[in-house]
This record gives structure tokens, C-alpha cells and sequence, in this order.
């Protein structure tokens, strides 16, 4: 490398040693350093997690992100707030309507208007939707991290069919951009409540076999019983959220307890706890969690109010000045954003506080003795979406 | 041995998994019919049918397009390439003024760039660009992505008429202009 | 062995031209055939997919276009890699798998080598592929591979045990350590008095039966104790480094001792090449002993393919307490009973 | 018997050159794999001499346990790629000298007590012959092996095990 000037020098030189603190390998006396990641099989997507090993010991282990960092909340100061929708629900790219929901809500919390009733019906409907697309994966994916091969496929089998429902009303299976301020895009199609029920029974069953097929088995249960577990206080200390907190015993749920703009307290629900707190524990609350969302949705369904699915909203939307906080239980677990406006056509700053940042702060604590195998599957069940840690 | 039970119900799921796909007839006709028991399809063979609201590319009639550019500037990641000029049209009634129309010259869509994200086709004032389920259009150059207006034009064909809306909508069901 | 190797011309064209084609054979068809039917196909059932379609008729010729795609990679050697070990570790494995079809009897006449400690010969040389394992693991300069290899070695070494073990019974039971002797055993045993079926050592020896597919699945580390080559977490193990070609030797030692493993099973417990209502000596068994003994491979090899695509894998400490506290036990409580029983019957 | 003679030759110098370079080698796992090839030899050794038995436990007990054993032990001790420095013994002197002391000694009686006697050529030694001799004639210094193979086992244990701190 040619360096010409100082300061090209100095910066040169200051880059190195930037890499140099995450790619040294330190072999000590002790035992050696392994680098999963940033491409490994396990980390589906390009986190890395430099463990220091004492043979098949964890000693320490620290994540490392930012391989995906794709400037959101900056590029959300340049987008209009109806682009932004589109934007942020590839955040979790799984359970993508679920992003695009607590935006909505504080840009409308800010412009003080509220959707209408059967909006704000069909919004939980899809929000549950996508809940139940997102963990439905994290269940056959927690499956393969521990080597069985076949439940994800039955995963990604009848996801594919919840999938379908979101694509039939909003257009997109995977971004569906559907929501507005005041509102929604779109009514729902004609017939799309009796599919929608098909699709949850489909769930159901789905949810009895990976009962039988990963939960009661015992090899499963011997990978993940005791293995990671999260007391309550830690797991609330570190900041986790969602299922992840839920697993730990400590009941809380953001739907129940701080719930803005969606109609749970229309539903009659419950959340799930697990006191052991251990990868066990996590899989087991997921699983519970996707049939109490198909119970939601099930009661829901049935209870649609008729009326319009917009509020009256100026055509150009300009936000008036002001500062507003909305979080809901994503899939993932807390998901926030702050929201703050100058009164113009695009918001002044977002911040935006995504649930897997929040939950893999925690890797460095609980990653500390374990085996190598436990990494893998601590790691997958603490479930995180690589787009949702570095946005 | 209390360990047997789970492994075996994880042994029974994957059977049963597996007689439902080689014999979707049931056990009573054993014909071993995989094709249909499968939930996946042979992609160029068959083709999937996507619901009628799928986003798979934009369509353009271009007769409603009047060069008004809201699509252009609305887009997320300026994907819209519009240009067009007036001209005088002849008039409505015989005797009257000549009407002044903006004519489209150039209507692009670089679909590498495109997010489908939808905003384009909902900002549309005047009715010209409709989202159609097809979604065959790969290219092998990322250059031929840019589809112009007469490509996009040809989509119209595909575009599927809007569908009912369920029960208690105040929608109401737009038109297709063809 | 002597009389093998007087040396005249007959010999060296029974071997050359008539033995080792066949064993080659013996070895690649029911491999293809294994990964064909099972991994290809009736995996893709149990995932509710239809799995390869394209090459022939419903993928059959898929497996050879994987073969074709794999003589055409690049022939990869990490640059830090101890070259000449990296490239001979994949024959080594395949030679382990290679040498244990010979002691394979698929009739009265139909074998190459009528040893006289037949199994105890499949025993050793199906431990040399550990060798072959570890320098794959260790050659490759990658951590991955060197864990997936030690992990590799350290569960090959303790499941030898239980399936030698698991062995034993079968062997106390028929007498002999000829493969072909265990057959005919079996042929002309009698249940209770009533020989209608002879003696498949399955009704016996179910517990060694048990025991030796354990110990089986564990030796050709498929689920649920794929820990060495676990895809999450080490890559593909030993395996991580390699292409092409030599990738495609470790394919064929991986599936072919998978066919060789279960055409052992399908001699030991469940008679090999006789069927029932057939005299034991009848020429007849020449001809259609191949057939009948690849039929009962199949079936066998089903068992492990089955396992393989329903189980999540052992961690490695687990495994070991399995083996050694679990296995180990039960096999040599199984020869102790076998024994008493033998003596006192 | 000529196809015996030759490969006896083709064995014994395989293994010579295998023995040789097991201790020339800088690589510590290139000596442990050049092992392999001796031990292999003289399993080949044992099959050309009919004792098929002596010959396949050769393989399963040396190559098959032993062996890796050793290779294990020696790639979890970070046995590094390329050639080593200090891998050579200081004093090699000695041991030299009492290697080819001891080869001498052995070659010699061993030439002595078969002077002219010629080996048996077409006699099979089977399983069932050695189990025969093994449980009868060699009944009590079998038992005494693995007796002390036991003692042996229990002091590895006891040397291996750590005092809890």
C-alpha cells in the first residue's frame, strides 16, 4: 500500500489496529481461540462470536456485530414517513409486519389520530401472523442447531401456508408494507377469514409435532435442559425481552402489561412463563406462544368490526413537532421506536430499540463454561434475526 | 428405559410424514403418488398461482399517465425514471380549443434497484400503474432490469381484475382499466 | 490365505479380472443405491418434499451428476495444509470400507475370502478408518477440522467397543467367527425344536441386535451422533476443507460403509443370504443370495437413515456416558447371558 | 512357494524403510503414521505365515487402538504442521547402541534355535487352534497378563486423576 500523506498514514495505521482488536487470536498456555463466524453455519447471517476455548471449554466468549449494519435510523431521516414503513420492516426480515406496526403507531401517536377499530383488528391479525411466521422458524431452526435435520423442514412446510395469508391481504410475503398512519392499505380480500382459519389449523398441527418430534424428545431435552440458563433478575439486568424474559420466570409481556394501538385486551389470552430459564425453557415458551397466538388470531377472526380501515389523514403527511415511544412485543421481543419530528416531512431522528440487540448482550455472561455444542444451541435459542441486531 | 417413548414418537412422526407423501391416496390405495403428496412443487414445470394483491412486478397503462411525476419523487429508492413533454392535442368538441396533454417519452423502472415496496402504484392519482402477480422477469444483465414503458406496458395483460373485499368493508372495488 | 496365494495364472485372473471388479461393485452399487433411495428420496418424503426430479427419471441419475460435478472441482489444498496426508487421508477411509465387503458372504459360493475369523477381520480394518479420520482432522490446519477430528477419533474408539462387543453374542451363539458359519447357523437353526425358519439371530440376540445399530450409527457418525462432522458448529468437521474429488472418496467411504455396515447386520442377525423354505445348500442361493442379502441391506439401512433425518445429535460428553456407561454394561451383560444360555441349553 | 518369498520381500522392505523413517522424520505425526505402515507389515507378516488371527488382531489392537491412541494423544498436544526443530533426542548415541545390541541378540538366537529348520508352510492357524492353546496350555500365564494388564488399567487411573483442589 502506497501512503502518501500523514494523515493517510496515521489512518492507515489506525485501521489496523482496529482489526487488529477483533482478529487477534490469542493462544495462550490454556487453550486456543475459536472464531465462529462471521460466516458460520450457526450464526445464520454474519455474527461472530470469538470464543476462547480451555478444550471443549467456553473460558470467554464475546459477540461481535456490525457485518450487516445498514444504516437505518439514518436512512429513516431521509425518507418520508410513508417510505420508512418500507425501510424498517426489513429489520426482522421473518416477522417483517410486525416492524413496520410500532413505527406506525408513534408517527400516529404523534399526529394524534387512531386507526380505526377494524384496522386495528386486522393490524393485530397480522401482527400475530407474522409472530407465529417468525417463531414458527425459530422451532424447527433451534431443531437443526442441535442436529436434527427434519423439523425445519416441516417448519418452512407450513409456514409457508401463514406466509400465503399475509401475502393474500397485503401483497408481500416477506415485506408487506402494509401499514399506514391511520390506517391500513387495504381491506382484507373475500374469503381470506375461512383460509386464514385453515392456515391455523395447519399450525396447530404443527405444533403437536414438533411437541412429539423435537420438544418430547429426550436427546433434545438432554442438549437443552440446564444448558444457558438465564436467572430472572440476570435476564432483566442485561435488558432481554420477550420470550427470552418470559423463559427466565419473570412475567411480563408487552402486549398485556403496556399494550398501545392493538386490540389484545379484546381477547382473553395468556402468557406464558417458564421458570427454569435454560434453552429448554425458551423453546418450550416459543412453542406455547405460537398456539396462544393461534388462539388469538382464532378469537379475533371471528370478531372483525365492520367500518372503514383509514382514518382521515392529510394526502402528504407532515408530522407535528414532538417526541413519542412505542414499543410492542415483536416476535423477537421489545421492539421500540423513538420517534422525534421537526414538524417536516421526514422524521428528525428515529432511534430504534430492536429486541435480538437487546438479547445477545446477555452471549458474553451466559456463554461462560459451556461446551462448544451448548454455544450452538444457547445461541439459537436465545433466537435472534441478524437484521434485527444490526439494522 | 423411560428414555423410549419421545424417540419413538419423533420415529412415528417422520414415518407418518413420509407414508402421507409417497401415498396421499391413504394406505387404503397404495399408489405411490409423491408428486402429490408433496407440498412442494417442480418450479418450471408448474407454476405457482399467486394471490391476485401479489407484488411481483408494475404494470404501466400508459394512456392514464399523465407525466406527473408523484410516483418519481414518492419512491424510496428512485427507481422511476420519467420524462415527458406537452403537446396540443386536438379538442374534445369540434370547434373548441386545443387541449394541452402531457405525453409520455420516456416511463423506466430499474426493477435492480426497485424494493417493491408499492408506494408508487398506491400514490397514483390517475389510475396507471398496477402490481401483477407475474414474477418471471431475471434477466442475465443486471443492465436489462431498467424496463422500459412498452415493457411495462405488456404487463397490463397480466394484471388480475381487484378482488371482493370480505364482509363489512366500506371498500370499494376498483376497476382495471383495459 | 495360502492356497490364495499359490501362485498361478488362474489366481491372478480370479482376482483381477473377476474379484475386484465385483467387490467394487459389491461396494458402489448398494452405496448409490442407499444414497439414492434414502437420502435422496425417502428423506425428501419424510419432509414432505419430493427431492432430486430432474436428472432421469424422478432424479434417479442424480447421483451421478453429483459425481460429475465433483470430478470437475478444483482439487483444494489449504495453503498451510501438510499436503501429502491431506491428500491420502480419503483413501485411507475408503480402504477400511473396502477391505470389509471382502469377509461378506452373499452365498454358498458367492464370497471372496472364506477367512476364518471373518467378522473379527470386518471388526478391524472398520477401526483403521479412524486413522484415516484423524489425519483428514488434522492435516487440514483448520481448528474446525482438527475438533471435528478428535471428536471424530474419541467416539469411533468408544463405540468399537460396544459393537465388538455387540458381536460377541452372535458369535458365542453360532460357534464360529465365520461369516459364512453365522449364516449357516442361522439356516439351520431350530426355535424351540421348530427350525420352519431357522435361527435369525434377531429373536436371540435383540439386545446385541440393538446395540450393534447404535454402535453402527455412531461409527458412521450420522445423527444422532454426527457431533465430528456437525454442520452448526464445526462446519462439516474433518470433512470442512475438502473438495471435489477427495470430498467425493469421503462421500463414498461415508455411504458405503453405511451399506456394508447393514449387509453386516443383515448377516449376523437376520441370516444373510438364506431365506426360509430353501434348502441351505441349494445352488439356487448362488444366484439369488446377492438379491436376498441386498434386500435385507436395504431394509437395514433404512433403519439408519431413518434415525439420521429424525434425531438432533448427542453432545459429545453424552455420547461418551452412552457408550461407556450404557452400552458398554448392556453388551457384556449381554454375552454373559448369551454364554450361560449357550452352555446351559 | 515362491510368491510367499517375494511377498515377504516386498513386506520386509516396506517396513524398513517405514521403520526408518519413523524415527528420521521431523514430524511428530509423520513418524506416528509412518508406524502405521510397520505395524501394517507385520500384520501382513502374520497372514503370509497363516496365523490369520495373530495377523487381524494385529490390526485391531495396534493399528486400530493403539495407534490412534497415540496419534490423538499426540494431535491434542498441538502437534504442529511442517517439521520440527528440537525433535531429535540430544544423546542418541546410547539408545543406537542398544538398539543394535538387542537386534543382534535377537537375530542371533533366533538364527540359532531354527538353524536349517524351515517354517511350516501350509498350516492355518485358526481361531479356534489358539483359543485351544490359549485356555489350556497358556491357561495361567494368560491369566497372569491380564491380571497385571488390571493393575495396570487401576494405576493409570489413580496416576490420571486429579486431586480435587
Amino acid at each position: 500500500m502506497s501512503v502518501s500523506t500523514e494523515s493517510e498514514q496515521l489512518a492507515y495505521i489506525a485501521s489496523q489496529a482496529a482489526d487488529a482488536r477483533v482478529n487477534v487470536e490469542v493462544e495462550t498456555d490454556e487453550g486456543m481461540t475459536l472464531n465462529l463466524g462471521p460466516q458460520h453455519p450457526a450464526t445464520h447471517g454474519t455474527l461472530r462470536i470469538v470464543a476462547k476455548l480451555d478444550g471443549e471449554k467456553v473460558v470467554a466468549a464475546e459477540p461481535i456485530m456490525g457485518y450487516m449494519h445498514r444504516g437505518y435510523e439514518k436512512l429513516t431521516e431521509v425518507r418520508t414517513y410513508p417510505q420508512v414503513t418500507t425501510l424498517i420492516n426489513r429489520i426482522d426480515w421473518l416477522g417483517s409486519f410486525a416492524n413496520e406496526v410500532p413505527f406506525i403507531l408513534a408517527a400516529e401517536q404523534l399526529m394524534e389520530v387512531e386507526a380505526p377499530p377494524r384496522a386495528q383488528w386486522i393490524r393485530t391479525i397480522l401482527f400475530e401472523l407474522s409472530r407465529i411466521a417468525n417463531v414458527c422458524l425459530f422451532l424447527g431452526d433451534m431443531a437443526v442447531q442441535v442436529g436434527a435435520t427434519t423439523p425445519v423442514f416441516y417448519a418452512f412446510r407450513d409456514r409457508e401456508f401463514v406466509l400465503n395469508q399475509i401475502e393474500r391481504v397485503t401483497g408481500g410475503r416477506f415485506h408487506p408494507n402494509f401499514d399506514r398512519i391511520g390506517g391500513l392499505k387495504d381491506d382484507l380480500p373475500k374469503g381470506w377469514i375461512e383460509e386464514t382459519r385453515g392456515a391455523l389449523d395447519r399450525m396447530k398441527s404443527f405444533c403437536d409435532e414438533m411437541e412429539e418430534l423435537v420438544l418430547g424428545n429426550e436427546i433434545f431435552q438432554a442438549r437443552t435442559r440446564n444448558i444457558g440458563v438465564i436467572p430472572g433478575d440476570i435476564a432483566l439486568s442485561y435488558g432481554l425481552s420477550g420470550a427470552n424474559l418470559r423463559a427466565s420466570g419473570v412475567d411480563w409481556d408487552i402486549r398485556r402489561d403496556a399494550n398501545v394501538g392493538l386490540v389484545y385486551d379484546q381477547v382473553d389470552w395468556k402468557v406464558w412463563t417458564h421458570p427454569d430459564g435454560d434453552s429448554f425453557a425458551r423453546f418450550w415458551v416459543r412453542l406455547q406462544e405460537t398456539r396462544e397466538a393461534c388462539n388469538i388470531i382464532d378469537q379475533l377472526l371471528g370478531t372483525i368490526p365492520s367500518g372503514p380501515i383509514m382514518a382521515k389523514v392529510p394526502r402528504i403527511i407532515k408530522v407535528p413537532a414532538g417526541e413519542a415511544y412505542v414499543a410492542t412485543e415483536n416476535p423477537l421481543g421489545e421492539m421500540g421506536y423513538y420517534v422525534v419530528s421537526k414538524g417536516d416531512l421526514t422524521p428528525f431522528r428515529v432511534k430504534i430499540r430492536s429486541a435480538s440487540f437487546s438479547n445477545m448482550s446477555i452471549t458474553p455472561w451466559v456463554l461462560k463454561d459451556v461446551f462448544v455444542p451448548d454455544i450452538i444451541s444457547i445461541l439459537a435459542s436465545l433466537y435472534f434475526i441478524l437484521g434485527d441486531i444490526d439494522r | 428405559m423411560s428414555q423410549l417413548p419421545g424417540i419413538l414418537k419423533g420415529l412415528k412422526v417422520t414415518f407418518r410424514t413420509m407414508i402421507k407423501t409417497l401415498f396421499p391416496g391413504g394406505l387404503l390405495k397404495p399408489i405411490p403418488k409423491p408428486s402429490e403428496g408433496a407440498l412442494t412443487v417442480q418450479y418450471p414445470h408448474v407454476k405457482e398461482a399467486p394471490p391476485a394483491r401479489a407484488r411481483g412486478v408494475i404494470a404501466l397503462h400508459e394512456g392514464n399517465c399523465t407525466a406527473c411525476m408523484l410516483c418519481a419523487r414518492e419512491c424510496p429508492d428512485w427507481c422511476i425514471y420519467i420524462e415527458g413533454h406537452k403537446e396540443l392535442a386536438p379538442p374534445r368538441r369540434e370547434g373548441g380549443k386545443p387541449r394541452q396533454v402531457n405525453a409520455l417519452d420516456r416511463f423506466d423502472i430499474d426493477f435492480s434497484l426497485c424494493m417493491f415496496c408499492g408506494i408508487c402504484v398506491e400514490v397514483c392519482p390517475f389510475d396507471a400503474l398496477f402490481w401483477t402477480p407475474e414474477y418471471e422477469f431475471s434477466e442475465l444483465k443486471l443492465a436489462d432490469m431498467l424496463h422500459d414503458k412498452e415493457r411495462l406496458g405488456e404487463w397490463m395483460e397480466t394484471v388480475p381484475d381487484f378482488e371482493e373485499y370480505e364482509d363489512g368493508s366500506e371498500q370499494k372495488v376498483r376497476k382495471v382499466p383495459r | 490365505m495360502i492356497e490364495l496365494l499359490a501362485l498361478n495364472p488362474s489366481w491372478w485372473q480370479e482376482t483381477f479380472l473377476i474379484k475386484v471388479p465385483i467387490g467394487l461393485l459389491a461396494v458402489l452399487l448398494p452405496a448409490g443405491t442407499i444414497v439414492y433411495l434414502y437420502l435422496f428420496k425417502a428423506i425428501s418424503f419424510m419432509q414432505s418434499r419430493l427431492g432430486p426430479m430432474e436428472a432421469g427419471p424422478y432424479g434417479s441419475l442424480q447421483l451421478l451428476a453429483e459425481v460429475g460435478k465433483w470430478l470437475q472441482k478444483e482439487d483444494i489444498f489449504p495453503s498451510k495444509a501438510d499436503k501429502f496426508v491431506f491428500a491420502a487421508a480419503p483413501f485411507v477411509v475408503l480402504m477400511s470400507t473396502f477391505l470389509l465387503v471382502v469377509v461378506l458372504p452373499a452365498g454358498p459360493d458367492a464370497l471372496f475370502v472364506d477367512l476364518d475369523a471373518g467378522i473379527y477381520l470386518a471388526m478391524a480394518v472398520s477401526s483403521v478408518s479412524v486413522i484415516g479420520i484423524l489425519m483428514a482432522g488434522w492435516s487440514s490446519a483448520n481448528k474446525y477440522s482438527l475438533l471435528g477430528g478428535i471428536r471424530a477419533a474419541g467416539q469411533l474408539i468408544a463405540y468399537e467397543l460396544p459393537l465388538i462387543l455387540a458381536v460377541v453374542g452372535v458369535v458365542i451363539q453360532a460357534g464360529t467367527m465365520n461369516m459364512q458359519g453365522i449364516v449357516l447357523a442361522q439356516a439351520e437353526g431350530e426355535i424351540f425344536g421348530w427350525g420352519g425358519i431357522g435361527n435369525p439371530f434377531i429373536l436371540t440376540q435383540f439386545i446385541g441386535f440393538f446395540i450393534f445399530m447404535i454402535a453402527v450409527q455412531a461409527e458412521l457418525t450420522q445423527a444422532p451422533f454426527d457431533m465430528p462432522v456437525a454442520e452448526s458448529e464445526l462446519v462439516t468437521g474433518y470433512l470442512t476443507e475438502y473438495s471435489g474429488i477427495r470430498f467425493l472418496l469421503f462421500f463414498i467411504g461415508e455411504f458405503a460403509s453405511a451399506g456394508v455396515f447393514s449387509a453386516i447386520a443383515a448377516v449376523l442377525f437376520f441370516g444373510g443370504w438364506y431365506v426360509p423354505g430353501i434348502d441351505a445348500g441349494s445352488q439356487v442361493f448362488n444366484v439369488i443370495g446377492p438379491l436376498v442379502l441386498a434386500t435385507k441391506t436395504m431394509l437395514i439401512a433404512f433403519l439408519i437413515f431413518w434415525f439420521r433425518f429424525t434425531f438432533p445429535r448427542f453432545r459429545e460428553d453424552q455420547l461418551q456416558r452412552l457408550a461407556w456407561k450404557f452400552l458398554i454394561p448392556l453388551s457384556l451383560a449381554n454375552i454373559a447371558i448369551t454364554g450361560v444360555l449357550k452352555v446351559a441349553v | 512357494m515362491v510368491a510367499q518369498n517375494v511377498f515377504f520381500a516386498i513386506l520386509a522392505i516396506l517396513m524398513i524403510v517405514s521403520a526408518l523413517k519413523v524415527v528420521t522424520t521431523k514430524n511428530i505425526v509423520h513418524a506416528a503414521l509412518w508406524l502405521v505402515l510397520v505395524l501394517a507389515g507385520v500384520a501382513g507378516q502374520f497372514l503370509l505365515l497363516g496365523a490369520e488371527f495373530v495377523g487381524v488382531t494385529q490390526i485391531l489392537v495396534y493399528i486400530g487402538a493403539v495407534i490412534v491412541l497415540l496419534l490423538f494423544g499426540v494431535m491434542l498436544t498441538k502437534a504442529s504442521i511442517g517439521h520440527e526443530e528440537n525433535i531429535n533426542m540430544p544423546n542418541r548415541v546410547l539408545p543406537a547402541v542398544i538398539g543394535t545390541l538387542m537386534f543382534a541378540v535377537m537375530s542371533y538366537s533366533i538364527i540359532d534355535s531354527y538353524r536349517g529348520e524351515e517354517l511350516p508352510k501350509e498350516t492355518v492357524t485358526s481361531a479356534a487352534m489358539v483359543s485351544d492353546s490359549i485356555f489350556s496350555d497358556f491357561i495361567i500365564p494368560f491369566e497372569a497378563v491380564s491380571v497385571l494388564l488390571l493393575a495396570a488399567l487401576i494405576g493409570a487411573v489413580v496416576i490420571a486423576r486429579k486431586e480435587p483442589a
